[in-house]
Protein backbone atom coordinates (compact mmCIF):
# COMPACT_ATOMS: atom_id res chain seq x y z
CA UNK A 1 0.00 0.00 0.00
CA UNK A 2 0.87 3.30 0.04
CA UNK A 3 2.15 6.46 2.00
CA UNK A 4 -0.36 7.02 4.94
CA UNK A 5 -0.33 10.64 5.92
CA UNK A 6 -2.05 12.55 8.91
CA UNK A 7 -2.18 16.25 9.26
CA UNK A 8 -2.69 17.89 12.40
CA UNK A 9 -3.05 21.83 13.29
CA UNK A 10 -2.92 23.29 16.72
CA UNK A 11 -3.18 26.72 18.31
CA UNK A 12 0.58 27.81 19.76
CA UNK A 13 0.29 27.35 23.94
CA UNK A 14 2.48 25.54 24.92
CA UNK A 15 -0.28 23.38 27.01
CA UNK A 16 -1.34 21.84 23.55
CA UNK A 17 2.45 20.42 23.07
CA UNK A 18 1.73 16.96 25.19
CA UNK A 19 -1.17 16.58 23.24
CA UNK A 20 0.31 16.24 19.53
CA UNK A 21 3.47 14.52 21.38
CA UNK A 22 1.41 11.69 22.75
CA UNK A 23 -0.23 11.72 19.35
CA UNK A 24 3.27 11.10 17.64
CA UNK A 25 4.07 8.65 20.35
CA UNK A 26 0.94 6.30 19.18
CA UNK A 27 1.28 6.31 15.45
CA UNK A 28 5.36 6.08 16.00
CA UNK A 29 4.47 2.34 18.29
CA UNK A 30 2.09 2.00 14.95
CA UNK A 31 4.72 2.30 12.74
CA UNK A 32 6.61 -0.25 14.19
CA UNK A 33 9.19 1.81 16.39
CA UNK A 34 10.12 0.43 19.53
CA UNK A 35 9.64 2.39 22.90
CA UNK A 36 13.12 3.86 22.99
CA UNK A 37 12.53 5.32 18.87
CA UNK A 38 9.22 6.17 19.66
CA UNK A 39 10.27 8.53 22.31
CA UNK A 40 13.31 9.59 20.84
CA UNK A 41 10.86 10.93 17.57
CA UNK A 42 8.09 12.71 19.76
CA UNK A 43 10.82 13.99 21.59
CA UNK A 44 12.10 15.87 18.23
CA UNK A 45 8.50 16.29 17.44
CA UNK A 46 8.12 17.97 20.61
CA UNK A 47 11.42 20.22 20.33
CA UNK A 48 10.13 20.88 16.97
CA UNK A 49 6.91 22.25 18.09
CA UNK A 50 8.31 23.88 20.97
CA UNK A 51 10.88 26.12 18.74
CA UNK A 52 7.98 26.98 16.69
CA UNK A 53 6.01 28.54 19.29
CA UNK A 54 8.35 30.15 21.30
CA UNK A 55 10.39 31.45 18.88
CA UNK A 56 8.90 31.98 16.09
CA UNK A 57 5.53 32.87 17.52
CA UNK A 58 7.66 34.82 20.65
CA UNK A 59 5.13 32.94 22.82
CA UNK A 60 2.05 34.62 21.53
CA UNK A 61 -0.93 31.89 21.81
CA UNK A 62 -3.65 31.40 19.20
CA UNK A 63 -1.51 30.85 16.08
CA UNK A 64 -1.26 27.83 13.85
CA UNK A 65 1.33 25.05 14.19
CA UNK A 66 0.62 22.50 11.65
CA UNK A 67 2.13 19.00 11.51
CA UNK A 68 2.04 16.15 8.93
CA UNK A 69 2.77 12.63 9.89
CA UNK A 70 3.86 10.77 6.63
CA UNK A 71 4.70 7.06 7.12
CA UNK A 72 6.18 5.82 3.72
CA UNK A 73 7.62 2.22 2.91
CA UNK A 74 11.24 2.94 4.06
CA UNK A 75 10.40 6.43 6.63
CA UNK A 76 8.65 8.01 8.87
CA UNK A 77 8.40 11.89 7.72
CA UNK A 78 6.87 14.28 9.52
CA UNK A 79 6.66 18.52 8.91
CA UNK A 80 6.35 20.92 11.36
CA UNK A 81 4.60 24.41 9.85
CA UNK A 82 4.86 27.68 11.47
CA UNK A 83 3.84 31.07 10.11
CA UNK A 84 5.76 33.09 12.45
CA UNK A 85 9.41 34.56 12.33
CA UNK A 86 11.75 32.60 9.94
CA UNK A 87 14.82 30.81 12.00
CA UNK A 88 18.42 32.26 11.08
CA UNK A 89 19.97 30.18 8.50
CA UNK A 90 22.47 28.60 10.39
CA UNK A 91 21.25 27.48 13.60
CA UNK A 92 20.84 24.15 11.88
CA UNK A 93 24.56 24.55 11.09
CA UNK A 94 26.09 24.91 14.42
CA UNK A 95 28.53 21.39 15.23
CA UNK A 96 26.42 19.52 17.86
CA UNK A 97 30.00 18.65 19.86
CA UNK A 98 30.40 22.05 20.21
CA UNK A 99 27.06 21.81 22.38
CA UNK A 100 27.02 18.41 23.60
CA UNK A 101 30.66 18.74 24.88
CA UNK A 102 32.15 17.25 27.25
CA UNK A 103 31.57 18.39 30.99
CA UNK A 104 33.79 18.84 33.87
CA UNK A 105 32.78 19.02 36.86
CA UNK A 106 34.08 22.51 37.49
CA UNK A 107 32.12 24.12 34.08
CA UNK A 108 29.11 23.49 36.28
CA UNK A 109 28.47 27.15 36.36
CA UNK A 110 28.87 27.87 32.95
CA UNK A 111 26.48 25.28 31.68
CA UNK A 112 23.50 26.52 30.11
CA UNK A 113 19.79 25.76 30.82
CA UNK A 114 18.63 25.90 26.79
CA UNK A 115 19.80 25.70 23.85
CA UNK A 116 19.53 22.02 23.22
CA UNK A 117 16.97 21.48 21.30
CA UNK A 118 17.72 21.81 17.49
CA UNK A 119 20.87 19.32 18.73
CA UNK A 120 18.91 16.79 20.06
CA UNK A 121 17.00 16.73 16.54
CA UNK A 122 19.91 16.49 14.84
CA UNK A 123 21.54 13.67 17.02
CA UNK A 124 18.55 11.82 16.96
CA UNK A 125 16.93 11.86 12.93
CA UNK A 126 18.55 10.76 9.59
CA UNK A 127 17.44 14.03 7.92
CA UNK A 128 16.54 17.66 8.54
CA UNK A 129 15.45 20.20 6.63
CA UNK A 130 14.29 23.63 6.41
CA UNK A 131 12.84 25.86 4.33
CA UNK A 132 11.01 29.47 4.58
CA UNK A 133 9.37 30.87 1.94
CA UNK A 134 8.73 34.29 4.02
CA UNK A 135 4.89 33.31 4.95
CA UNK A 136 5.29 29.88 6.17
CA UNK A 137 8.47 28.08 7.34
CA UNK A 138 8.59 24.22 7.59
CA UNK A 139 11.09 21.83 9.03
CA UNK A 140 10.82 18.57 7.64
CA UNK A 141 12.52 15.55 9.85
CA UNK A 142 12.72 12.21 8.33
CA UNK A 143 13.38 8.75 10.46
CA UNK A 144 14.50 5.61 8.37
CA UNK A 145 12.66 2.78 9.14
CA UNK A 146 14.70 -0.71 9.70
CA UNK A 147 13.39 -3.05 6.47
CA UNK A 148 11.52 -5.83 8.71
CA UNK A 149 9.69 -2.20 10.14
CA UNK A 150 8.78 -1.01 6.92
CA UNK A 151 7.70 -4.60 6.09
CA UNK A 152 5.33 -4.52 9.29
CA UNK A 153 3.94 -0.89 8.22
CA UNK A 154 2.96 -2.33 4.43
CA UNK A 155 -0.06 -4.18 5.97
CA UNK A 156 -2.98 -1.92 6.10
CA UNK A 157 -4.72 -3.41 9.84
CA UNK B 1 2.69 16.53 35.97
CA UNK B 2 2.97 16.60 39.91
CA UNK B 3 6.17 17.16 42.12
CA UNK B 4 6.39 16.02 45.38
CA UNK B 5 8.41 16.88 48.43
CA UNK B 6 9.86 14.74 50.55
CA UNK B 7 12.12 16.21 53.51
CA UNK B 8 14.27 13.64 54.41
CA UNK B 9 16.13 15.57 57.06
CA UNK B 10 19.86 16.88 55.07
CA UNK B 11 18.61 15.86 51.62
CA UNK B 12 15.15 17.20 49.84
CA UNK B 13 13.64 14.25 47.44
CA UNK B 14 11.48 15.83 44.58
CA UNK B 15 9.57 13.48 42.95
CA UNK B 16 8.37 14.12 39.68
CA UNK B 17 5.68 12.68 37.60
CA UNK B 18 4.19 12.10 33.76
CA UNK B 19 5.89 14.91 31.59
CA UNK B 20 8.52 17.10 32.50
CA UNK B 21 8.44 19.23 29.29
CA UNK B 22 8.21 22.89 28.46
CA UNK B 23 4.50 23.35 29.98
CA UNK B 24 5.15 21.78 32.94
CA UNK B 25 8.68 23.11 33.59
CA UNK B 26 7.26 26.13 35.44
CA UNK B 27 5.86 23.33 38.14
CA UNK B 28 8.99 21.79 38.95
CA UNK B 29 11.09 25.49 39.55
CA UNK B 30 7.94 26.45 41.86
CA UNK B 31 8.83 23.71 43.76
CA UNK B 32 12.48 23.82 43.68
CA UNK B 33 12.90 27.09 44.28
CA UNK B 34 11.49 27.94 47.43
CA UNK B 35 13.36 25.35 49.09
CA UNK B 36 16.50 26.55 47.24
CA UNK B 37 15.64 29.65 49.14
CA UNK B 38 15.67 28.80 52.23
CA UNK B 39 18.75 27.06 52.50
CA UNK B 40 18.94 24.25 51.26
CA UNK B 41 21.06 22.75 48.41
CA UNK B 42 21.18 19.00 49.06
CA UNK B 43 18.41 17.66 46.38
CA UNK B 44 17.45 14.27 44.68
CA UNK B 45 15.63 14.56 41.86
CA UNK B 46 13.20 10.92 41.57
CA UNK B 47 12.63 10.48 37.71
CA UNK B 48 11.01 6.89 38.50
CA UNK B 49 7.31 8.29 36.95
CA UNK B 50 8.78 10.55 34.74
CA UNK B 51 7.45 9.44 31.37
CA UNK B 52 8.69 12.00 29.29
CA UNK B 53 11.77 14.55 29.22
CA UNK B 54 12.06 16.96 27.07
CA UNK B 55 15.45 19.89 26.58
CA UNK B 56 13.01 22.28 28.95
CA UNK B 57 13.00 19.64 31.15
CA UNK B 58 16.47 19.27 31.32
CA UNK B 59 17.10 23.08 31.52
CA UNK B 60 15.39 23.09 34.93
CA UNK B 61 17.50 20.44 36.42
CA UNK B 62 20.66 22.06 35.12
CA UNK B 63 19.82 25.46 36.33
CA UNK B 64 18.58 23.56 39.61
CA UNK B 65 21.96 21.96 39.78
CA UNK B 66 23.53 25.28 38.62
CA UNK B 67 21.74 27.13 41.58
CA UNK B 68 23.13 24.47 44.61
CA UNK B 69 26.26 24.02 42.83
CA UNK B 70 27.70 27.62 43.84
CA UNK B 71 26.45 26.94 47.61
CA UNK B 72 28.72 23.41 47.75
CA UNK B 73 25.10 21.49 47.12
CA UNK B 74 24.03 18.76 44.82
CA UNK B 75 21.18 17.54 42.42
CA UNK B 76 21.51 14.08 42.07
CA UNK B 77 19.13 12.16 39.93
CA UNK B 78 17.39 8.61 41.03
CA UNK B 79 16.31 5.81 38.64
CA UNK B 80 15.52 7.20 35.30
CA UNK B 81 13.86 4.82 32.87
CA UNK B 82 15.88 3.94 29.59
CA UNK B 83 14.38 6.76 27.76
CA UNK B 84 15.38 9.70 30.43
CA UNK B 85 18.83 8.41 30.57
CA UNK B 86 19.55 7.96 26.63
CA UNK B 87 18.79 11.73 26.38
CA UNK B 88 21.25 12.29 29.63
CA UNK B 89 23.91 10.63 28.05
CA UNK B 90 23.27 12.22 24.43
CA UNK B 91 23.15 15.74 25.88
CA UNK B 92 26.83 14.51 28.07
CA UNK B 93 24.50 15.61 31.34
CA UNK B 94 25.07 12.15 33.09
CA UNK B 95 28.99 13.61 33.29
CA UNK B 96 27.22 16.55 35.40
CA UNK B 97 24.49 14.75 37.55
CA UNK B 98 25.12 11.57 39.91
CA UNK B 99 22.61 9.03 38.19
CA UNK B 100 21.49 6.38 40.75
CA UNK B 101 19.41 3.24 40.31
CA UNK B 102 18.35 3.29 43.48
CA UNK B 103 16.37 6.50 45.20
CA UNK B 104 18.14 5.13 48.31
CA UNK B 105 21.54 5.16 47.43
CA UNK B 106 20.94 8.92 45.83
CA UNK B 107 20.19 10.07 49.36
CA UNK B 108 22.33 8.25 51.00
CA UNK B 109 25.05 9.05 48.85
CA UNK B 110 24.87 12.78 50.49
CA UNK B 111 25.51 11.71 53.54
CA UNK C 1 -7.19 25.54 32.19
CA UNK C 2 -9.60 26.07 29.05
CA UNK C 3 -10.54 23.62 26.57
CA UNK C 4 -7.40 21.85 24.50
CA UNK C 5 -8.53 21.40 20.78
CA UNK C 6 -6.59 19.55 18.06
CA UNK C 7 -7.35 18.96 14.27
CA UNK C 8 -6.60 16.05 11.80
CA UNK C 9 -7.44 16.30 8.24
CA UNK C 10 -6.88 13.01 5.98
CA UNK C 11 -7.66 11.77 2.67
CA UNK C 12 -10.86 10.14 1.78
CA UNK C 13 -9.25 6.54 1.77
CA UNK C 14 -10.54 4.11 3.96
CA UNK C 15 -7.16 2.61 4.43
CA UNK C 16 -7.02 6.09 6.86
CA UNK C 17 -9.67 5.42 8.98
CA UNK C 18 -7.94 3.36 11.54
CA UNK C 19 -5.18 5.84 12.11
CA UNK C 20 -7.75 8.05 13.41
CA UNK C 21 -9.33 5.60 15.14
CA UNK C 22 -6.35 4.82 17.13
CA UNK C 23 -5.65 9.02 17.54
CA UNK C 24 -9.13 9.05 19.00
CA UNK C 25 -8.46 6.27 21.23
CA UNK C 26 -5.48 7.87 22.64
CA UNK C 27 -6.99 10.92 23.33
CA UNK C 28 -10.04 9.09 24.67
CA UNK C 29 -7.79 7.33 27.42
CA UNK C 30 -5.73 10.76 28.16
CA UNK C 31 -9.21 12.53 28.71
CA UNK C 32 -9.73 9.72 31.26
CA UNK C 33 -12.42 7.63 29.32
CA UNK C 34 -12.48 4.07 30.53
CA UNK C 35 -11.64 1.26 28.33
CA UNK C 36 -15.23 1.20 27.22
CA UNK C 37 -16.18 4.45 26.66
CA UNK C 38 -12.94 4.89 24.65
CA UNK C 39 -13.63 2.39 22.30
CA UNK C 40 -17.29 3.34 22.10
CA UNK C 41 -16.03 6.98 21.11
CA UNK C 42 -13.25 5.56 18.44
CA UNK C 43 -16.08 3.75 17.55
CA UNK C 44 -18.56 6.59 16.61
CA UNK C 45 -15.97 8.57 15.24
CA UNK C 46 -14.64 5.89 12.46
CA UNK C 47 -18.36 5.34 11.48
CA UNK C 48 -18.85 8.96 11.02
CA UNK C 49 -15.37 9.32 8.90
CA UNK C 50 -16.49 6.18 7.06
CA UNK C 51 -19.74 7.75 6.12
CA UNK C 52 -17.62 10.57 4.99
CA UNK C 53 -16.17 8.71 2.71
CA UNK C 54 -18.39 6.32 1.51
CA UNK C 55 -21.56 8.35 0.90
CA UNK C 56 -20.37 12.26 0.98
CA UNK C 57 -18.04 11.51 -1.40
CA UNK C 58 -18.77 8.74 -2.76
CA UNK C 59 -15.84 6.65 -2.01
CA UNK C 60 -13.38 8.81 -4.40
CA UNK C 61 -10.09 9.29 -3.11
CA UNK C 62 -8.07 11.97 -2.22
CA UNK C 63 -10.20 14.41 -0.79
CA UNK C 64 -10.47 16.27 2.42
CA UNK C 65 -12.17 14.76 5.65
CA UNK C 66 -11.48 17.35 8.28
CA UNK C 67 -11.91 16.06 12.38
CA UNK C 68 -11.09 18.55 15.33
CA UNK C 69 -11.23 16.98 18.68
CA UNK C 70 -12.40 19.08 21.67
CA UNK C 71 -12.15 18.75 25.02
CA UNK C 72 -13.29 20.83 27.19
CA UNK C 73 -14.16 20.51 30.91
CA UNK C 74 -17.23 18.70 30.94
CA UNK C 75 -17.19 17.01 27.84
CA UNK C 76 -15.50 15.59 25.06
CA UNK C 77 -16.63 17.33 21.29
CA UNK C 78 -15.81 15.69 17.86
CA UNK C 79 -16.92 17.49 14.52
CA UNK C 80 -16.17 15.85 11.10
CA UNK C 81 -16.34 17.52 8.01
CA UNK C 82 -16.28 17.04 4.48
CA UNK C 83 -17.10 19.04 1.60
CA UNK C 84 -19.42 16.37 -0.62
CA UNK C 85 -22.61 15.35 -0.90
CA UNK C 86 -24.99 16.64 1.87
CA UNK C 87 -26.49 13.72 3.85
CA UNK C 88 -30.66 13.35 3.63
CA UNK C 89 -32.09 16.01 6.42
CA UNK C 90 -34.46 13.11 7.94
CA UNK C 91 -30.98 10.17 8.25
CA UNK C 92 -30.55 11.41 12.09
CA UNK C 93 -34.24 11.39 12.20
CA UNK C 94 -34.68 7.66 11.95
CA UNK C 95 -36.11 5.54 14.87
CA UNK C 96 -33.24 3.57 16.78
CA UNK C 97 -35.37 0.67 17.94
CA UNK C 98 -36.59 0.33 14.71
CA UNK C 99 -33.40 -0.20 13.30
CA UNK C 100 -31.82 -2.39 16.45
CA UNK C 101 -34.98 -4.04 16.59
CA UNK C 102 -35.54 -7.56 18.36
CA UNK C 103 -34.20 -10.04 15.85
CA UNK C 104 -35.71 -13.67 15.92
CA UNK C 105 -34.09 -16.71 14.39
CA UNK C 106 -36.70 -16.69 11.59
CA UNK C 107 -35.65 -13.23 10.41
CA UNK C 108 -31.99 -14.16 9.44
CA UNK C 109 -32.75 -13.96 5.86
CA UNK C 110 -33.78 -10.23 6.44
CA UNK C 111 -31.42 -8.91 8.10
CA UNK C 112 -29.41 -6.11 6.81
CA UNK C 113 -25.89 -5.90 6.50
CA UNK C 114 -25.52 -2.11 6.66
CA UNK C 115 -27.11 1.00 7.92
CA UNK C 116 -26.37 0.50 11.65
CA UNK C 117 -23.52 3.53 11.64
CA UNK C 118 -25.77 6.34 12.19
CA UNK C 119 -27.86 4.73 14.66
CA UNK C 120 -24.95 3.65 16.93
CA UNK C 121 -23.86 6.54 16.64
CA UNK C 122 -27.03 7.95 18.25
CA UNK C 123 -27.32 5.31 20.64
CA UNK C 124 -23.95 5.98 22.36
CA UNK C 125 -23.01 9.53 21.79
CA UNK C 126 -24.49 12.26 24.23
CA UNK C 127 -25.60 14.28 21.56
CA UNK C 128 -25.20 14.44 17.76
CA UNK C 129 -26.16 17.64 15.55
CA UNK C 130 -25.83 17.92 11.58
CA UNK C 131 -25.20 21.14 9.59
CA UNK C 132 -24.50 21.54 6.26
CA UNK C 133 -24.05 24.38 4.22
CA UNK C 134 -24.15 23.66 0.71
CA UNK C 135 -20.20 23.61 1.07
CA UNK C 136 -19.54 21.88 3.60
CA UNK C 137 -20.94 19.15 6.07
CA UNK C 138 -20.14 19.29 9.48
CA UNK C 139 -21.25 16.48 11.83
CA UNK C 140 -20.78 17.47 15.81
CA UNK C 141 -20.46 14.41 18.22
CA UNK C 142 -20.31 15.17 22.35
CA UNK C 143 -20.19 12.50 25.36
CA UNK C 144 -20.06 14.19 28.54
CA UNK C 145 -17.54 13.40 30.95
CA UNK C 146 -18.15 12.49 34.95
CA UNK C 147 -17.22 15.02 37.34
CA UNK C 148 -14.02 13.31 38.46
CA UNK C 149 -12.89 12.66 34.77
CA UNK C 150 -13.20 16.33 33.97
CA UNK C 151 -11.68 16.94 36.76
CA UNK C 152 -8.60 14.95 36.15
CA UNK C 153 -9.10 16.78 32.64
CA UNK C 154 -8.55 19.52 34.42
CA UNK C 155 -4.68 18.60 34.61
CA UNK C 156 -2.18 19.98 32.19
CA UNK C 157 0.10 17.18 31.93
CA UNK D 1 -6.27 -7.33 10.12
CA UNK D 2 -5.49 -10.70 9.03
CA UNK D 3 -7.56 -13.96 9.15
CA UNK D 4 -6.31 -17.68 9.67
CA UNK D 5 -8.60 -20.65 8.96
CA UNK D 6 -8.76 -23.85 10.48
CA UNK D 7 -10.00 -26.86 8.78
CA UNK D 8 -12.02 -28.38 12.61
CA UNK D 9 -13.68 -31.46 9.93
CA UNK D 10 -17.14 -30.36 9.63
CA UNK D 11 -16.43 -26.32 11.30
CA UNK D 12 -14.45 -23.97 9.97
CA UNK D 13 -12.65 -21.89 12.26
CA UNK D 14 -11.96 -18.31 10.89
CA UNK D 15 -9.51 -16.81 13.45
CA UNK D 16 -9.52 -13.01 13.08
CA UNK D 17 -7.01 -10.14 14.51
CA UNK D 18 -6.64 -6.32 15.00
CA UNK D 19 -9.24 -4.52 13.31
CA UNK D 20 -12.37 -5.70 11.23
CA UNK D 21 -13.88 -2.73 9.79
CA UNK D 22 -14.74 -1.57 6.47
CA UNK D 23 -11.06 -1.14 5.89
CA UNK D 24 -10.16 -4.86 6.26
CA UNK D 25 -14.01 -6.18 5.89
CA UNK D 26 -12.96 -7.74 2.29
CA UNK D 27 -10.17 -9.19 3.83
CA UNK D 28 -12.59 -11.13 5.63
CA UNK D 29 -14.94 -12.00 2.75
CA UNK D 30 -11.91 -13.43 0.73
CA UNK D 31 -11.46 -15.52 3.56
CA UNK D 32 -14.87 -16.51 3.96
CA UNK D 33 -16.29 -17.06 0.51
CA UNK D 34 -13.87 -19.38 -0.82
CA UNK D 35 -15.27 -21.76 1.86
CA UNK D 36 -18.97 -20.85 2.05
CA UNK D 37 -18.20 -21.85 -2.27
CA UNK D 38 -17.06 -25.28 -1.44
CA UNK D 39 -20.32 -26.15 0.23
CA UNK D 40 -19.18 -25.59 4.32
CA UNK D 41 -21.79 -24.10 6.12
CA UNK D 42 -20.71 -24.58 9.77
CA UNK D 43 -18.59 -21.59 10.93
CA UNK D 44 -17.13 -20.27 13.82
CA UNK D 45 -15.49 -16.44 13.75
CA UNK D 46 -12.76 -16.74 16.60
CA UNK D 47 -13.24 -12.89 17.96
CA UNK D 48 -10.60 -12.92 21.08
CA UNK D 49 -7.75 -11.37 18.81
CA UNK D 50 -10.22 -8.79 17.86
CA UNK D 51 -9.48 -5.42 19.40
CA UNK D 52 -11.70 -3.20 16.96
CA UNK D 53 -15.13 -3.49 15.29
CA UNK D 54 -17.64 -1.09 13.76
CA UNK D 55 -20.79 -2.05 11.64
CA UNK D 56 -18.85 -2.55 8.42
CA UNK D 57 -17.24 -5.40 10.73
CA UNK D 58 -20.99 -6.45 12.02
CA UNK D 59 -21.78 -6.34 8.32
CA UNK D 60 -19.36 -8.89 7.14
CA UNK D 61 -20.20 -11.78 9.87
CA UNK D 62 -23.70 -10.98 9.18
CA UNK D 63 -23.73 -11.74 5.61
CA UNK D 64 -21.74 -14.54 6.31
CA UNK D 65 -24.45 -15.73 8.41
CA UNK D 66 -27.57 -15.23 6.20
CA UNK D 67 -25.38 -17.20 3.33
CA UNK D 68 -25.40 -20.10 5.46
CA UNK D 69 -28.15 -19.85 7.21
CA UNK D 70 -30.10 -20.51 4.07
CA UNK D 71 -28.66 -24.00 3.49
CA UNK D 72 -29.32 -24.80 7.41
CA UNK D 73 -25.60 -24.02 8.31
CA UNK D 74 -24.59 -21.73 11.22
CA UNK D 75 -22.18 -19.04 11.88
CA UNK D 76 -20.72 -18.60 15.40
CA UNK D 77 -19.40 -16.16 17.41
CA UNK D 78 -16.20 -17.17 20.20
CA UNK D 79 -14.43 -15.26 22.91
CA UNK D 80 -15.51 -11.66 21.73
CA UNK D 81 -13.86 -9.21 24.01
CA UNK D 82 -16.52 -6.83 26.68
CA UNK D 83 -16.39 -3.61 23.62
CA UNK D 84 -17.37 -6.29 21.00
CA UNK D 85 -20.39 -8.30 22.91
CA UNK D 86 -21.22 -4.21 23.47
CA UNK D 87 -21.71 -3.88 20.61
CA UNK D 88 -23.12 -7.32 19.80
CA UNK D 89 -25.89 -6.67 22.68
CA UNK D 90 -26.16 -2.96 21.55
CA UNK D 91 -27.24 -3.66 17.81
CA UNK D 92 -29.02 -7.14 19.16
CA UNK D 93 -27.24 -8.61 16.89
CA UNK D 94 -26.69 -10.94 20.19
CA UNK D 95 -30.05 -12.63 19.68
CA UNK D 96 -28.67 -13.94 16.24
CA UNK D 97 -25.68 -14.97 16.94
CA UNK D 98 -24.90 -17.51 18.87
CA UNK D 99 -22.09 -16.65 21.28
CA UNK D 100 -19.14 -18.75 23.46
CA UNK D 101 -17.39 -17.46 25.75
CA UNK D 102 -14.62 -20.73 24.54
CA UNK D 103 -13.36 -21.29 21.49
CA UNK D 104 -14.28 -25.00 21.85
CA UNK D 105 -17.42 -24.79 23.41
CA UNK D 106 -18.30 -22.60 19.78
CA UNK D 107 -16.92 -25.78 17.65
CA UNK D 108 -18.40 -28.57 19.91
CA UNK D 109 -21.56 -27.01 19.77
CA UNK D 110 -22.11 -27.84 15.99
CA UNK D 111 -21.37 -32.03 17.22
N1 LIG E 1 11.13 27.21 14.76
C1 LIG E 1 12.01 28.22 15.00
N2 LIG E 1 11.74 29.47 14.53
C2 LIG E 1 12.59 30.48 14.76
N3 LIG E 1 13.74 30.35 15.44
C3 LIG E 1 14.07 29.14 15.94
C4 LIG E 1 13.22 28.02 15.73
N4 LIG E 1 13.81 26.95 16.31
C5 LIG E 1 14.95 27.38 16.85
N5 LIG E 1 15.14 28.70 16.63
C6 LIG E 1 16.31 29.52 17.06
O1 LIG E 1 17.38 28.62 17.32
C7 LIG E 1 17.81 28.74 18.69
C8 LIG E 1 18.22 27.37 19.23
O2 LIG E 1 17.08 26.54 19.40
P1 LIG E 1 17.14 25.26 20.34
O3 LIG E 1 18.38 24.51 20.05
O4 LIG E 1 15.86 24.52 20.17
O5 LIG E 1 17.27 25.82 21.81
P2 LIG E 1 16.27 26.73 22.68
O6 LIG E 1 14.93 26.59 22.09
O7 LIG E 1 16.39 26.15 24.05
O8 LIG E 1 16.83 28.13 22.58
C9 LIG E 1 16.63 29.36 19.43
O9 LIG E 1 17.05 30.07 20.58
C10 LIG E 1 16.06 30.28 18.36
O10 LIG E 1 16.75 31.49 18.30
N1 LIG F 1 -21.70 11.72 6.04
C1 LIG F 1 -22.74 11.38 5.24
N2 LIG F 1 -22.95 12.05 4.09
C2 LIG F 1 -23.95 11.71 3.28
N3 LIG F 1 -24.84 10.72 3.54
C3 LIG F 1 -24.70 10.02 4.66
C4 LIG F 1 -23.63 10.31 5.57
N4 LIG F 1 -23.75 9.46 6.61
C5 LIG F 1 -24.79 8.68 6.37
N5 LIG F 1 -25.39 9.00 5.20
C6 LIG F 1 -26.60 8.37 4.62
O1 LIG F 1 -27.28 7.71 5.68
C7 LIG F 1 -27.39 6.31 5.41
C8 LIG F 1 -27.28 5.51 6.67
O2 LIG F 1 -25.96 5.58 7.18
P1 LIG F 1 -25.43 4.49 8.21
O3 LIG F 1 -26.45 4.33 9.28
O4 LIG F 1 -24.08 4.91 8.65
O5 LIG F 1 -25.36 3.13 7.42
P2 LIG F 1 -24.50 2.69 6.16
O6 LIG F 1 -23.32 3.63 6.09
O7 LIG F 1 -24.09 1.29 6.48
O8 LIG F 1 -25.41 2.81 4.99
C9 LIG F 1 -26.32 6.01 4.40
O9 LIG F 1 -26.61 4.88 3.59
C10 LIG F 1 -26.25 7.31 3.59
O10 LIG F 1 -27.27 7.32 2.62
Amino acid sequence: MGERRIHFRIESDLDQVPLIGMVANKLCSLAGFDEMQTYQIELCLVEAVTNSIEHAYEGKPGLPVEVDFILQRDRFRFTVRDYGRAMAHDELNRDISEIFKDNTECAICELSSSGRGLAIIQAIMDAVFYSSTGECNVLVLEKLLAPDESEYCGDSA
Amino acid sequence: MDVTVEDKGKVQVLSVNGRLDSSSAKKFKAAFEPLAKTGHVCFVINLSDVEFIDSAGLGVMVSALRKVNKKGGDVKLAEPRDSVRMLLELTRLHQVFDIYDGLSDAVEAFA
